[in-house]
């Protein structure tokens, strides 16, 4: 493996999605955590960016850093959060849930490693954001539609939701 | 040579090259900020029938901004006591860092362009919505009341007028048929998408300009309501950073009006001799002249009715203008 | 179950929309106002109380610096209970020069208040049209009395100097050009469609929460009620002209708005008429003592202030310095209904209410 | 001009000043003695005058209160409002009593407003009679004053539909000046009285918020008192 600057790219955007993953279990302000949420968030999409698919990095900046973030601090930072996390739980547990992290992480190495992953030529460069929308709208339009039916209906169900706790209030 | 460039294989010297222009186009950027300040000054103050700045740099006032930059950098940089200093120190750099990001996907000129992607509009957008994170980091951080409504004033108003914003744009995408900008410029060459799009042109001028926090959308900073919002705390260099990014957003939105409406580097049919950067400068100075008017001239809406006007009238325009432009390319 | 939390805000003392020291503390859910409470006194001066040992001469500058934006009106109020209690007939010539001082203040003050209120609305250039023409004003009256805003100008039994050559002139050229610029305020204002959105049916209440409230001026005269004591119980020459009492309806924001803009074109009307009948000669000052000294008893005067009535009471024991002064400050009795308007209204609307009662501060605390 | 003649120069100015204060002395003292019989002989001239003059004062003041008796009885020169004052006290005297006020009469003073001086203990009867009955709607200022022997309180109200203005005053006892509030029928008396908590020291029952409202609650002392002593410590 050689040192290139997609290499080095990808590193330092791994480097940092990783560090914001941590920094989100570590941090103890709530806001804190939010915005280590968005490092993750960005670098991701740095990394999907270095494998070409542009439009699902622009769109994961747009959507998850730019919406449900802000949506997220906006919650958070209007609420009333003075409560302090408890303790965590005792020795064993703790000991307990390492192991179960390393084992899951040696599992996925081994997956991983083992997987084999059959190379087919594609156009990575070309025209992806076409390719999605080809994609979506002819061999995936029931599933894409089915989703945006679940969306609406999610919607509908947060406005009812939201309305009920007003008049409750 | 740009595009060179881009598809050449990497080497040291590239990055380097790169790296040089990248300086050389900040330069031009601070220039661009430090003149439009100015400029800015200036007409307000020759509508409002006063003289502007007229002491620093000539009887112009030429050098006024340096001097303002000057001060600022000098100024002592307090930081309150009870601020939640991490996130007081990084929120500038938030919200200042994407407003230099979104600038390397626009084409100022047919050459002229540091990355292009196929999805530059998107880009654009997509980047320009991390300075919110930053505005609502500095508006908590400063432990603040007023900036803390500033900031969510700035957030709810951004995420608000980006949905416009974008479905206003659908339809010149619907027209040109791609998201990268040079190819939506390249399909100007005929017409300019303002006639095509009369009525998405107008939907998405009234949303950048509440993008850009301007009059008269600049709720989170209206100085009368909560003296100065998302930034009433910070001082010296890092509030000149929120300024910057206010102002580079100026820069970038107006060049990206000009290159989504009004043909980018494209001149009129009887004035194809003017250079294309040329061009492209003049009508950009349109946009930001017409910016700086609806400045001096408007009162400010309410938040409320700031709301209400995104939703209940923008989004409704331009999901018709959507429906509409899909309409008539099918049939013509 | 998401609650949001209630925030204590205090707007002031050194808020820009505030206008002066003026405090609010402030309740609120989200950007809803549950509460609001106003705390003044940072400008109390205690003018009543160094009024007890001046003389009546004396008192007159300290009027001035009450409400600073039309200061004519308080030096007025002033000398005409004193000229009332001591039985003094004061020359033509000084109420002409009085009557024009005074409407040039009020028109000075409502242009004051409509720059100030668009600026907290956030438009920037009215604030700059409307002190260019108020500049001129101040030109004109410091031209008479060599002040711009603490005029300290009329004297018991009359004004302390006359207008020099060629001032009536200028305050004739002024008139139609003030026209002409009232004229624009409205092209480049009153349309606007977000002004009128900020102002409609903003800050409302009824005729009869206006007169429980004891409010006066075109806070009054917004909800309906003709009431302007120019009119009502004409003092100086004022029956001498005719003009009118500008009304609205509707008893917001924009009506008091209306209704101030319409009355400085009404002032312009005196001010024509007044030029035009202006005495060619006569005393400027009656013969008065040079102590005054008005007989033992006790008088309360009122009179149309630009922010409604103004009165001053006076109880004499006969001495030189009055036994006790106090002035009716409209700013202080209009400004008392603002918690109640308040409440329950949008945090942007604050400045929108707050701004259209037209509260001068120097006059709020005394 | 070098300094010794400075100096010498200075030395001169002064003796001449001193000798001229000398002279100007003596001749005082000439003077004094001089006219010192005078002076006596003035005295007593002025005694005399001083005693016809009080006789001449004397007369007048009889004559003057003759006139004022015709006045009031005859009403050689009756105000314009005096009907209005009739009627007010017939409509108050019917509804509070006929010893509800402690005196009335046309303060010719102040544009001849009817002014009523109610008793402590009517005057919120007689403010309740003045706003429903006689539809005094506007409470045009409300204030007090510290007359030394007692506190009176001043309301001047206005009719807005009848176009007509009424002043009502009551007297209090100046160490503890105790009246209901007005705030219930005026909300506009709720500042005003505030004004008169913080500055006179009149306490209004039944007030919803008395505070001091100008001076702040940490204030000492009543300022509009005549016998105010600034409370300076530390300053």
């Amino acid at each position: 493996m050689s040192v290139s600057g997609e290499m080095l790219a990808f590193l330092g955007l791994a480097f940092v999605a990783v560090l914001g993953g941590i920094l989100l279990i570590q941090l103890t302000k709530v806001v804190h955590m939010v915005l280590a949420l968005v490092f993750t968030f960005v670098s991701i999409a740095g990394i999907y960016l270095l494998l070409s698919a542009e439009f699902v990095a622009v769109v994961q900046i747009l959507l998850y850093s730019g919406a449900i973030t802000i949506v997220m601090l906006f919650g958070i930072m209007l609420t009333n959060n003075q409560k302090q996390e408890e303790e965590k739980g005792n020795r064993w547990r703790k000991i307990l849930l390492l192991l179960g992290i390393l084992g899951f992480a040696f599992a996925v190495y081994i997956g991983i490693y083992n997987l084999d992953i059959p190379v087919q030529p594609t156009t990575l460069h070309e025209a992806n954001t076409e390719q999605i929308g080809i994609a979506l709208f002819s061999k995936f339009v029931i599933p894409f539609e089915l989703m945006s039916v679940l969306l609406l209906v999610a919607l509908v169900g947060a406005i009812v939701l939201a309305k009920k706790d007003d008049e409750g209030a | 040579m740009m595009q060179e460039l881009l598809q050449s294989a990497p080497s040291w010297t590239k990055v380097g090259i790169f790296f040089g222009l990248a300086v050389l186009f900040l330069f031009v950027v601070l220039g661009f900020v430090t003149f439009a300040i100015l400029s800015e000054r200036k007409i307000m103050g020759f509508m409002q029938m006063r003289i502007g700045p007229n002491q620093v740099g000539g009887s112009w006032g030429l050098l006024q901004t340096v001097a303002d930059v000057l001060k600022l950098l000098l100024k002592e940089d307090t930081i309150p006591k009870k601020a939640d200093r991490p996130l007081y120190i990084l929120a500038p750099v938030l919200a200042f860092a994407p407003a230099f990001m979104v600038l390397a996907t626009l084409p100022f000129t047919n050459q002229f362009q540091f990355a292009d992607i196929g999805v530059g509009l998107l880009y654009y957008i997509a980047i320009s919505g991390i300075t919110t994170i930053g505005v609502v980091t500095a508006g908590w951080a400063s432990n603040n009341k007023y900036s803390l409504m500033g900031g969510m004033r700035a957030a709810a108003q951004m995420i608000s007028y980006e949905v416009p914003l974008v479905m206003s744009l659908v339809g010149v995408v619907l027209l040109a048929g791609s998201l990268n900008l040079r190819e939506i410029v390249a399909a100007q060459e005929d017409i300019w998408f303002i006639f095509l799009q009369p009525v998405g042109f107008i939907v998405f001028f009234i949303a950048a300009i509440a993008e850009l926090n301007r009059v008269p959308f600049d709720l989170p900073e209206a100085e009368s309501e909560l003296v100065a919002g998302f930034h009433v705390e910070y001082s010296g260099f890092r509030w000149a950073f929120f300024m910057l990014a206010e102002y580079v957003y100026m820069f970038a939105m107006a060049a990206l009006t000009t290159l989504l409406f009004l043909g980018g580097w494209h001149s009129l049919p009887f004035l194809d001799f003017i250079p294309g950067a040329v061009s492209f400068a003049l009508k950009f100075s349109v946009v930001i002249y017409v910016l700086i008017w609806i400045r001096v001239s408007f009162p400010r809406l309410r938040a409320d009715q700031l709301m209400e006007f995104a939703w209940k009238v923008l989004l409704p325009i331009a999901l018709a203008n959507i429906f509409l432009t899909a309409l008539l390319k099918e049939l013509f | 179950m998401l609650r949001t939390e209630e925030m204590l805000l205090n707007v002031g003392p050194q808020h820009p929309s505030t206008h002066g020291v003026f405090r609010l503390v402030i309740k609120i859910e989200g950007e809803i106002i549950k509460e609001a409470t106003p705390v003044i006194g940072y400008l109390h001066r205690g003018t009543e109380k160094l009024a007890e040992n001046l003389q009546y001469t004396q008192i007159i500058p300290y009027t001035d610096r009450m409400d600073y934006l039309a200061a004519m009106t308080n030096n007025y109020v002033l000398c005409h209970a004193v000229e009332t209690m001591a039985n003094i007939t004061v020359p033509d010539r000084a109420e002409y020069l009085r009557v024009i001082t005074m409407e040039l203040g009020r028109i000075a003050s409502h242009l004051v208040w409509w720059g100030t209120y668009l600026l907290d609305l956030g438009a920037t250039s009215p604030f700059l049209y409307a002190f260019r023409e108020r500049e001129m004003i101040i030109n004109l009256l410091n031209e008479l009395c060599g002040a711009r805003l603490t005029f300290n100008y009329m004297r018991v039994g009359g004004v302390k100097w006359d207008a020099p050559d060629g001032w009536l002139e200028k305050v004739a050229e002024f008139i139609p050009y003030m026209r002409e610029q009232l004229h624009g305020y409205h092209q480049l204002v009153t349309g606007n469609e977000i002004f009128l959105n900020r102002v409609k049916g903003v800050g409302t209440y009824t005729r009869e929460e206006a007169i429980a409230y004891s409010l006066s001026g075109a806070n009054l005269r917004c909800t309906g009620v003709k009431r302007d004591l120019r009119k009502d119980e004409p003092y100086s020459i004022y029956n001498r002209f005719s003009f009118g009492v500008p009304t609205r309806e509707a008893g917001d924001a924009w009506s008091r708005y209306e209704c101030r803009m319409e009355e400085i074109e009404e002032s312009l009307k005196i001010l024509e008429q007044a030029v035009a009948q202006f005495p060619s000669d006569g005393p400027i000052l009656a013969k008065v003592p040079k102590i005054i000294k008005p007989p033992k008893g006790e008088a309360f005067i009122r009179i149309e202030s630009p922010r409604g009535e103004i009165g001053c009471y006076i109880a004499s024991d006969g001495k030189k310095e009055p036994y006790r002064l106090k002035f009716r400050r409209p700013s202080f009795y209009n400004l008392q209904i603002l918690p109640k308007l308040l409440e329950g209204e949008n945090m942007a609307n604050l400045i929108a209410i707050l701004g259209a009662i037209d509260i001068v501060l120097g006059e709020v605390d005394g | 001009m070098d300094k010794n003649e400075l100096t010498r120069l200075k030395k001169e100015a002064a003796e001449k000043a001193k000798a001229a204060a000398i002279k100007r002395r003596q001749e005082k003292e000439r003077q004094a003695s001089e006219s010192g019989q005078d002076l006596e002989l003035a005295k007593k001239k002025a005694a005399a005058a001083a005693k016809a003059k009080a006789a001449a004062a004397a007369r007048a003041k009889a004559k003057a209160a003759s006139t004022e008796k015709k006045e009031e009885e005859s009403s050689v020169e009756p105000s314009p409002n005096e009907p209005l004052l009739q009627r007010y006290i017939q409509i108050i005297e019917r509804q509070v009593g006929t010893d509800s006020y402690e005196e009335y009469y046309i303060n010719r003073l102040s544009k001849d407003v009817p002014t009523i001086l109610a008793k402590p203990h009517t005057y919120m009867d007689i403010a309740q009679v003045l706003k429903q009955q006689l539809h005094f709607d506007f409470l045009a200022e409300l204030h007090g004053t510290d007359f030394e022997t007692h506190i009176e309180v001043y309301v001047y109200l206005c009719s807005l539909q009848n176009g007509q203005s009424v002043v009502l005053k009551v007297k209090l006892d100046r160490d503890n000046p105790m009246i209901p509030s007005l705030v219930p029928l005026w909300k506009g008396a709720d500042w005003p009285e505030c004004e008169a908590y913080d500055l006179i020291g009149i306490k209004f029952s039944g007030h919803p918020n008395l505070k001091r409202i100008l001076l702040g609650e940490d204030w000492i002392g009543y300022p509009l008192r005549k016998d105010y002593k600034p409370h300076d410590e530390g300053v």
